[in-house]
């Protein structure tokens, strides 16, 4: 019997996802873009059926018994949801909002409009998804703040050498945990130790983007040390519908709500109303609560595996194809970011000589082997690299070394096909 | 699956057909409190004239539910010329009675105590009373079963808590 | 064979709803709370394990098959649905949010913000939902707005009589198409053309909320010549976590957008960026995919029942409601909104003499009647008409004249439970 | 289902490795105007030299992907030394061949003319060619099979109605 000690066996994992079982296709799946959004296991959508078919009712403030397992099974998802990222508070801590792009917004429009003032800086990295670039870009022009970026090296590291100078006058930090065009860690174990601490003299906040790390790594926010965490339910085997922020209970009870209606209020008055607590205050309308209980499964399912053998997992596969890719293709085949597999995620942006991206997809499609070309939502980062555009290779917890290999001779069929005689 | 009589005990309904104490008190000297349930709307006002450490006499205003308002009537009744230390105790016993099945619906972090000022720190010292000393408090413990009904059944001793406090932070000042 | 002409059957429809026909329950379930939210049917649930177990991957941008079938799939859905509302552009005028209160809080900080200055005022009805009244608030309370009022009779009706008045200096009407505590129907044939027509003359613009009105009548937008429309998935037929909005394109292309982060971008640099196109510039971050397609799917059901089908039979129950209770009880019970079925939804506000909505919602879920009790997010109105709350019964396509005659049965055994003797 | 076949036809792989009329033209007196795929964030760039209602000459610059740049080295192939008039109704036919399958895509009020400055108004009006007059461009008919590439095919397209309709605007101010 397999252990948690054992390696995690993806042929085994594999098999609970339908998705990648159809035998009604042409040709094998090769799924290589759970960097984008992962596939479920029938633990996640049996649940949300099972929820369908025997509990549904609005959540809160039901008397009626499906109202209120309802209720329990939504709050119980919360908080299984936050103690899969260690919050020290689950049940008050967690927000559940539409995506990971909808978190970052809250905290940049309430925390933002209520803490910033003309002139204040925010500090976020070029490497940084769109989801944490836009509603900074979007407070910045509404209330006159700097926007700054700490750079990335050659090697694909960030460069944290003018981090004192660029921390004077910052109020947040915006930060990936993890790149999702290079593959960069940034955790309690790399770097981002002394941006918190940097942080902390200089009296900013720290928003963490986890939209790539809580799914890949065993996540603990005390550990990490940030004070708001972002992440995103279809990226880690969860429904689409669903995003979470994890907040300090101190931050979010200073902040004034983000989006108004029910759910989110303990008053309503004709001339104005009365916000109720955490975390309600901060989800208005009803929840996602199918997608909760999905979410809820999902992480359940992770755990059973556990998270620090994905890791392992996806360290060895990263290496794997590192090796293979640089062994069959050298200098003709190029892979962004570290080559250090301690300090990358399993996200493989690659660009081949002569061969445009999208070329690239399409010919890989043919073989079935996934992967996604383009920015990525990283367009500054993309410019920063010289390139339009990459193609992009990400493996999870299903994913083996014989998909590495698919993937490297469907790289080659696309360099041969476009080779310029 | 817990029943309807599990809720409804003869007790209840005849305390809420039948509310004792209902009323005001002048104040000053009685002092006012009222506690308020964010999720439906209801409220318990108590008026409560502490004298000499004692709840010298205790009236019940507001509008509720049944659980509400005969927790409420209950509760006057228990309280009515003890002392308040042993009110205190009888607060946090019956909160304790009340908090077995809130722990199981995630709420960790967020007990129902906040909404009428009870705080934690009432709960942190002091003595309790025994669920087969609490008398016809004792019919209340069947709302535990039904978990949206429990802040129906606090309300009026958060209320009560929140009134102790503030009658003897007056009476010291 | 039952057509269309014929009157829907619901026995026949509630076969097709899980929830409706397990067996494993102590008693029947009597759900009388789709004003809440609705129940799924198989359909609805099986099109999104199908796109779970087949098709997913993120949309947009995605080269290979199953990525663009993922993004057909779901643009599909959106023309779907907007044809489904009479959109004239369906493909760039329907924006897919979390949940109604979402598409609100979008029109109120997106158009709000940039086309309402101090001193303009917002025109509300007193029978709002929660979710268009707070945040017409918060935009108020940021901005220097003035909120007004319509009121209603004592009949349920909006009063209209001072109209022109309240409609001097509004740059935004909100209004509910259809009361959640009334069942006030507001719509061209009753009420909304006197509005719209004044709002025109003002030059302002009319948002209507749709979240009781869409899943119960065929609904037009060109008819109801509003510039908005909100409505929610789960409250008909359809998932949780996904909303929609439907704006005149003219409007959405005018407007800036709301929230910031991938999708909605044309074009980001260090120092900004540049939005791109209706209606994905209203759709930060990964959208509700599998949501977007079970919505699309419960919408497809409906239209198989026919709109004019599940408004006429709505009707009839609701005539019946009020015959049978109305015998039943006399002065006794209290039957909010009005009293004419042609004015009204399925939606029955009820006060028992003497009895709680809490301890009557209680004692109808012994008999395995499911109502909600509470102030329905409708706290103005339930001040105005001078109640904390009320127990309310709400039927959709499923119900049957024998669970109006459950409701009035356990509604007599909470009367004589708690009748002061 | 579509094979690469169908895609990459020989002729287009051609003119992506050696692309037409590559490079510059100086303007004045030639016209330059960009066209740019949002999704992908290529480019095309055409500098056309409209001379007394003929496109005189005609070079390309940008970079992007093999559909983009084969369609562009095509187009510059077949629009140059025609009249303006044979060159719109090549853009039309052109533009005709692709939004086949666009249609089904859903998108019915948002066909692929807007990113690059193509209007509605250049289909509306004037003749069209049929696909067998097309010559090499017929190659590029494969690309419908391929929903997500058509706005590769039809970006330099785009880009050179703009360029058409500016330099016109331009010759007659
Ligand atoms: C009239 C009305 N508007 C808006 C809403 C809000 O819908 P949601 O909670 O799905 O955003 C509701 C439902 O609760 C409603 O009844
Ligand atoms: C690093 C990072 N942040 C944020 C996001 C946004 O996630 P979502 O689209 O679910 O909001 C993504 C995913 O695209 C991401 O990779
Ligand atoms: S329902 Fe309001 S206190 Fe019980
Ligand atoms: S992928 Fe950019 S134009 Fe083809």
């Amino acid at each position: 019997m397999a252990t948690m000690t054992d390696p995690l066996d993806p042929i085994v994992v594999a098999k609970d996802f339908p998705l990648l079982n159809r035998r009604d296709r042409e040709r094998p799946l090769v799924y290589l873009d759970s960097a984008a959004s992962s596939q479920h296991p029938s633990a996640v959508l049996d649940a949300m059926d099972r929820y369908y078919e025997t509990t549904h009712a609005n959540v809160h403030r039901g008397v009626y018994a499906l109202a209120e397992e309802a209720t329990t099974q939504f709050e119980a998802a919360r908080t299984n949801v936050g103690r899969f990222v260690n919050a020290p508070r689950p049940a008050t801590e967690i927000i559940f909002t539409k995506n990971a792009t909808e978190a970052i917004n809250l905290v940049a429009q309430s925390w933002g409009r209520r803490f910033m003032k003309a002139g204040d800086a925010i500090l976020l990295t070029i490497m940084e998804h769109h989801a944490n670039l836009v509603p900074w870009q979007m407070l910045a022009a509404e209330k006159g703040l700097e926007l700054r970026y700490l750079d990335v090296d050659d090697s694909g590291y960030l460069d944290l050498s003018n981090l004192d100078r660029l921390m004077n006058g910052t109020k947040l930090v915006g930060i990936t945990l993890t790149s999702n065009v290079l593959g960069t860690i940034v955790d309690q174990d790399r770097g981002l130790p002394a941006i918190i601490e940097a942080a902390r003299s200089a009296g900013a906040v720290v928003l963490a983007d986890g939209s790539q790390y809580v799914p890949h790594s065993p996540t603990d926010v005390r550990a990490l040390g940030c004070d708001f965490l972002a992440f995103t339910g279809h990226k880690m085997l969860g429904p689409t519908g669903i995003g979470v922020l994890w907040g300090r209970e101190d931050r979010l009870d200073a902040m004034p709500p983000f989006l108004g209606g029910g759910e989110m209020i303990s008053d309503v008055r004709l001339d104005g109303f009365t916000p109720t607590e955490l975390p309600w205050k901060f989800e208005a309308g009803t929840p996602p609560i199918a997608e909760a209980i999905g979410l809820s499964a999902a992480v359940d399912y992770l755990r059973g595996i556990g998270m620090e053998r994905v890791r392992a997992h996806e360290r060895e596969l990263c290496a794997y194809a590192i090796r293979t890719l640089g062994a069959r293709y050298g200098g003709d085949l190029r892979i962004f970011g570290p080559t250090d597999p301690d300090a990358r995620s399993g996200v493989l942006s690659l660009a081949l000589d002569d061969v445009h991206p999208h070329d690239v997809a399409q010919v890989l499609d043919e073989a079935g082997v996934c992967v996604r070309a383009g920015h990525h939502c990283a367009k500054p980062l993309m410019r920063r690299l010289g390139v339009a555009a990459t193609a992009r290779a990400s493996v999870y917890v299903y994913n083996t070394e014989a998909d590495i290999d698919a993937l490297a001779d469907a790289l080659e069929a696309a360099a041969s096909l476009f080779a310029r005689h | 699956m817990a029943g309807l009589e599990d809720l409804y005990r003869e007790i209840i309904l005849d305390h809420y057909r039948s509310p004792r104490n209902r009323g005001e008190l002048p104040s000053p000297p009685a002092h006012r409190s009222e506690g308020f349930n964010p999720l439906c709307g209801d409220e318990v006002v108590v008026h409560l004239l502490v004298e000499d450490g004692a709840v010298a006499d205790i009236k019940i205003g507001g509008q509720g539910c049944s659980i509400s308002q005969s927790s409420a009537s209950l509760m006057s009744a228990a309280v009515k010329g003890k002392p308040v230390t042993q009110a205190r105790a009888l607060i946090r016993s019956f909160k304790a009675m009340m908090s077995i099945h809130e722990a199981s619906l995630g709420n960790d972090g967020d007990g129902e105590g906040g909404e009428a000022g009870g705080t934690d720190e009432d709960d942190a010292a002091g003595g309790t009373v025994s669920i087969e000393d609490m008398g016809e408090l004792a019919a209340l413990q069947g709302v535990v079963k039904f978990p949206v009904r429990i802040k129906c059944a606090t309300l009026p001793w958060n209320t009560l808590a929140q009134g102790l406090n503030e009658a003897e932070a007056g009476e010291q000042a």
